[in-house]
C-alpha cells in the first residue's frame, strides 16, 4: 500500500522539476506557436527554484503534505511569472490549505485535487474546451473522486494523471478563448496546450512519485 | 542567435545594473525582488503611478521612470509577467502616501499577477487603483478571447496618469483620467521579422522575405493574418484603418499620432510611415495636433512598427505637454 | 529585403517629410536643394553650427536639429554624401551673422563636398570654419589610409560646438571647442548583422550565423576582421580597449560613456554592454562622469554597436550639460 | 575623318548615360565588396540628370564642347554626392575651360584628358596605384598624349579609353590606400576599383559616341 507522506509530497516537486526540465523544449516549442515561447523556460525556472528550497537546509522540515504544497505554491508565485506563475500558485496554495496532515488518504487526493481546481478557476475564470490547464486539471479531479474507493492510494493519483494527460491532449483540436493563445483565434488550433501539457507532466510526477520512482 | 548578452538567464539583471549606472541621477534599481524606483521616491503626499510587465519592450516600462510619469516600473523575465512580490514590493516602495495607480497592459499574465500583487499590498493598508490598457484593434474584444491587448498606448496611459498625478490630482481623478486615455487609444502592429527570445534561441514564427505579418502584439507572438509586403503606404492603411474605425473618427476631431518602432526598424522608416500617417488622417479630416516617433514599445530586435491614435481633448492635451523627464521620454 | 518605404528612391525625402511634420515646432525641411534647418533660424548674432552626410544614419544629423545643437543639416541618399549646393545652400540659410562652423565626418565624400560648398558659400561673404570627426580606432590614421572615419563620436561634437554657440561664443572658440572635443573622443564599433541599402537590396557583407564582424564603420561597408560571436563581455572588451589606449586614458581621469546602437539593435542590449564597459573602465580606474545610451548613429537596421568614450574636463562637462531640444536629444 | 562637336559631346554624355545605366549592378556590386554599395546608383542618378538637362528645351543650345562639358560638370556636382559627385564635376569642370571652341582637334582631345586628370588629382590628392579612378584617368591621358599625331581625332580618344580600360583592370591586385576602400586594407585587394570601372566606362562612351552609335 502506497503511502502519500510529507517524503512522498517533496519527491513529488522533485519528480515534477526533472520531468519538466525534461520537456522543457516541447514546452517551449508548443508556447512559441499558440503563445509567447516562454512556457517551458518559466515552469522550468519556478520547479527548480521549489527543489532548491526544498534543499535548503536553513529551512524548518516539513510536516505535512500541506506544508510542502505551501512552499512550492509561495515559490512558484515569487519565480515563475508569466499567466502560470499565478495559476500554479494559486492551484497548490488552495490545495495546502486542505492537507495539513502527515499524508493523504484517497479522500485527501480527492478533496486535493478539486481545491488546485478551483484555484485555477478563481483565478482565470476559464471553463472546459477553452483550451487551457483547466481542460487538464478538471477531468484529473473528476476522475480522481471516481476513483476514490480504489485500494490504493496512487490508483487515484494515477486516474487523475490518466486523465490529465487525455484532457491536454484532446486540447490539440481546440480554439483557444482564454490566455495569449487566443490571440490567433482559429490559428491557436491543432496546437497542444502548453499549460495542459505541463499540468499533466506534474500529475504524472505525482504518480511516480508514488512508485518510489523518485527524480 | 547572435546577441550583444552574456548569460541569457542574466540579461535583463544585466541590462537594469546597466540601465540604473546610465541613469543614477534618474533611477534607482532594485533587485530580490526587481523593480525600478524613481530616485528620490514619489513626492510625498503625491500619487504615485507604477507600471510593469514582461521584459523585452525597452524603454517600456523602466525607462519611463522619472517626474511627470512612472514613480516605478516592474520588469519580470523576457516576455513574462513580473510576479506578485515584484509587483507589491514596487507598490509599496513607490507610494508616497496618496495611492497607487497600478497601470497594466491586458494580457492573462499581467492581470493576474497584478492583481495577487495588489492583494498583498491593500493588506498593508495601501490604496491602490488599476487601469487596463487594452488598444490593440487586432485583437477582437469579445467573450471569445482574452479582450484586446495592450500595447503601444500604454504610453500615452502613463504619460497622462503621471502628468496628473504630478500636478497634485488625486487617485480618483488620476485613475479616471488613465481610464480616459485608455477608452480613447487604439494601435495596430506590424512585423517584417519575427524576434527571438534570448533563452529561446530562435525566433517566435516564421515569415518568408515577400511577408508581413499584420495584427501582431509586442511578445513576439504571431499576429491576425500574413499579406504580402508591399510597401510603406499599403502597410500604414492597414494599420490606421481598424485603429480610425475603432475609434470612431470624425471629420474636425484631433488626436495625438505615434508610430512607434518594434525595436529593429529604423527610425528613418518611422518616419516614412508617419508621413503616410498623416496624409490619410488629413484625408478624414482628422487633425493631428501632437506627435510621438520612436521605438519605444518594442519587441527585442523585431523588425516592424505600430500606429496608435488617441482621442484628445483640451486636458488631455495639457496633460500631454506637462513636463516629463525620464530616460527615455522628456520635454 | 523587407522595409517599410514605398520608391527607394524616395526615402529620403519621404521620410524627411515624415520627420517636418513629426517636427514641425522644430524644424523646418526645405527641398531642392535639401535641408534640415532649425525653425525660427539661427537666433542673430550667434555662431551657427551645421552638419551633414549621407543618410541612413538617423536621428544624426537632422534629429540634432534645434536649440543648442545644430543650426542645420545636410542629408545625402542613402549612405551617400551631400552635394556641394546643398551644402551650400545649407551653410548659407544657418548663418546668423556670425559664422558658420561645419561639422564634417572624415570620409572622402564628405570631405570633398563639404569642401566645394564652403568654397561657394564663402565667396559670399560668409565665414566659415570646418572641423573634421575622425574618432573611428578600428581604421589606422596613416599614410596608407584616407584616415580614421568619423562615426558616433559626431554627437558629441555637435552638441558641444553647439552648446558653445548658444552661449554666445564666437567662431574661432567654438571650432577650438569643437577640435578639442575631436581630439579627445574615440569610437569603435561591431556588427551582428549586415544592413541593406534600399535600392542595393542586398546586404553590404555576409556574416556567418556566429560571425560578428568588429572594426565596422556606418555605411554598411566590411569591417576589419571577424570573430566568433562570443558575449557582451567579450565583445565590449574588443571594442574598449582600443578606444581607451589610443585615448591614453590614465586612472583618475574623468570621462563620458556613449554606447550606441547601430539601428537594429534593443536597447536592452545597449545597457548590458553600458554595464560591462564601466566595469572595465572602473577596472583602469577611469572615472565615467557622464552617460548616453541609444541609437543616434545607426547604419539602417543594422544590428550592432559601438563604443565610444570622451575625454571631459570642465568646460566640455559644462557644455555637455547645457540644455539641449532637438528631436532626438533633449535635456 | 571624324568630328569632335558639340553634338558629339552630347552624344557622350547621353552613350555615357547609357552605359552607366547598364553597368549599374556591376557598378554597385563591385563597391558593394570594397566600399559601401552606392556608386552604380550615385553615377547612373547623376547622368540621367545630365541627360534630362541636355533634353530640356528651356535651356540655351550648347555651343561648343566645354559648355556641354560645363552643363555635365554642375549636374554631377549637384546630383552624385559621395566621393565621386565632387571627383567627376571637377574633372568636367576643368576639362570645360580648356574646350571652349565648337570642336577638338588631337590637341584639345590631349588638353581636355590632361585638365580632367589635373581636376581630379587635385581635389582627392591621389596618385596612381592607390586604387581610384586616379588609375584610369592619368593613363588615359598620357596615352591621348602619345596618341597625339593620329590621323584621326577618334583614335586619341581610343587609346585614351583603352588605356583607362587597362588602367581600370590593373586596379584589382592593388590595396586601396585612399577613399572609402583604404578601410578595408588588405581585404581591398581583389576586386577593381568601382570609379575606375565608371571611368573607364565613360572614356569608351566618348570612342563609341564619336563612331557615330549614340545612344
Ligand atoms: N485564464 C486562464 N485560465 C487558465 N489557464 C490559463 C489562462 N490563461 C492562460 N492559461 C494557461 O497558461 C498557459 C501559458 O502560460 P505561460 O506561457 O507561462 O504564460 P504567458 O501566457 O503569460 O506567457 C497556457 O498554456 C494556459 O494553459
Ligand atoms: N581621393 C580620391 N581620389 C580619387 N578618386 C577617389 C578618391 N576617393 C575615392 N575615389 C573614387 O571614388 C569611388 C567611390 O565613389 P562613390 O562610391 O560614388 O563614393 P563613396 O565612396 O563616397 O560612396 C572610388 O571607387 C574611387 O575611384
Ligand atoms: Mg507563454
Ligand atoms: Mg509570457
Ligand atoms: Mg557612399
Ligand atoms: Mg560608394
Amino acid at each position: 500500500m502506497t503511502v502519500l507522506d510529507v517524503a512522498w509530497a517533496e519527491r513529488w516537486m522533485q519528480t515534477a522539476a526533472t520531468d519538466v526540465r525534461a520537456a522543457r523544449d516541447e514546452l517551449t516549442e508548443l508556447d512559441r506557436r499558440v503563445g509567447d515561447g516562454d512556457h517551458g523556460v518559466n515552469m522550468d525556472r519556478g520547479l527548480s527554484a521549489v527543489v532548491e528550497r526544498l534543499d535548503d537546509p536553513a529551512l524548518p522540515p516539513r510536516e505535512t503534505v500541506g506544508q510542502v504544497l505551501r512552499l512550492a505554491a509561495t515559490t512558484l508565485m515569487s519565480t515563475v511569472g508569466g499567466a502560470a506563475g499565478p495559476l500554479y500558485g494559486t492551484a497548490l496554495l488552495r490545495a495546502s490549505k486542505v492537507t495539513d496532515r502527515p499524508d493523504l488518504s484517497a479522500s485527501g487526493v480527492v478533496s486535493m485535487m478539486e481545491a488546485a481546481v478551483e484555484g485555477i478557476v478563481a483565478r482565470g475564470h476559464a471553463s472546459v474546451g477553452e483550451k487551457t490547464m483547466v481542460d487538464a486539471w478538471q477531468p484529473a479531479a473528476e476522475a480522481a473522486e471516481r476513483a476514490e474507493d480504489a485500494e490504493d492510494v496512487a490508483d487515484v493519483l494515477r486516474a487523475a494523471a490518466e486523465a490529465a494527460a487525455a484532457g491536454a491532449e484532446a486540447t490539440v483540436p481546440l480554439v483557444a478563448t482564454k490566455g495569449r493563445a487566443s490571440y490567433l483565434a482559429e490559428r491557436s488550433a491543432g496546437t497542444q496546450d502548453p499549460g495542459a501539457r505541463s499540468s499533466a507532466i506534474i500529475l504524472a510526477a505525482a504518480v511516480t512519485a508514488a512508485e518510489g520512482r523518485d527524480a | 542567435m547572435k546577441k550583444l548578452l552574456d548569460d541569457p538567464a542574466q540579461a535583463v539583471d544585466d541590462s537594469l545594473r546597466g540601465f540604473a549606472l546610465a541613469h543614477a541621477d534618474a533611477v534607482e534599481v532594485r533587485f530580490d525582488p526587481t523593480f525600478v524606483l524613481r530616485a528620490g521616491g514619489t513626492p510625498p503626499g503625491r500619487v504615485a503611478v507604477v507600471s510593469g510587465g514582461g521584459s523585452g519592450h525597452e524603454p517600456l516600462h523602466a525607462g519611463f521612470v522619472g517626474p511627470g510619469m512612472l514613480d516605478a516600473a516592474v520588469p519580470g523575465a523576457v516576455f513574462t509577467s513580473p510576479t506578485p512580490d515584484q509587483v507589491s514590493a514596487a507598490l509599496q516602495a513607490a507610494d508616497g502616501g496618496a495611492g497607487v495607480l497600478a497601470v497594466v497592459k491586458n494580457y492573462t499574465g499581467d492581470v493576474l499577477n497584478f492583481e495577487t500583487g495588489v492583494e498583498l499590498v491593500e493588506a498593508e493598508g495601501i490604496e491602490v487603483a488599476s487601469v487596463l490598457v487594452n488598444d490593440d484593434v487586432a485583437v477582437e474584444d469579445s467573450l471569445f478571447t482574452a479582450g484586446r491587448r495592450g500595447v503601444a498606448g500604454t504610453v500615452a496611459v502613463e504619460k497622462i496618469a503621471g502628468a496628473a498625478a504630478a500636478r497634485g490630482d488625486d487617485l480618483a481623478t488620476v485613475r479616471a483620467l488613465a481610464e480616459r486615455v485608455a477608452a480613447g487609444v487604439r494601435s495596430m502592429g506590424v512585423a517584417l521579422t519575427a524576434c527571438t527570445v534570448p533563452h529561446v534561441g530562435r525566433p517566435g514564427f516564421e515569415l518568408a522575405d515577400d511577408e508581413v505579418e499584420i495584427g501582431i502584439g509586442i511578445h513576439g507572438e504571431p499576429g491576425r493574418h500574413r499579406v504580402t509586403a508591399s510597401g510603406a503606404h499599403d502597410i500604414t492603411q492597414r494599420l490606421l484603418e481598424p485603429v480610425v474605425e475603432d475609434l470612431g473618427l470624425t471629420a474636425g476631431e484631433q488626436v495625438l499620432l505615434f508610430v512607434n518602432g518594434m525595436g529593429g526598424t529604423p527610425l528613418s522608416e518611422l518616419y516614412v510611415v508617419y508621413g503616410r500617417a498623416r496624409e490619410m488622417l488629413a484625408e478624414r479630416g482628422v487633425e493631428v495636433t501632437r506627435s510621438l516617433v520612436g521605438s519605444l514599445v518594442t519587441s527585442l530586435e523585431m523588425q516592424g512598427a505600430s500606429v496608435t491614435v488617441l482621442r484628445l481633448d483640451a486636458e488631455l492635451t495639457e496633460l500631454w505637454d506637462a513636463p516629463v523627464r525620464t530616460p527615455a521620454l522628456r520635454w
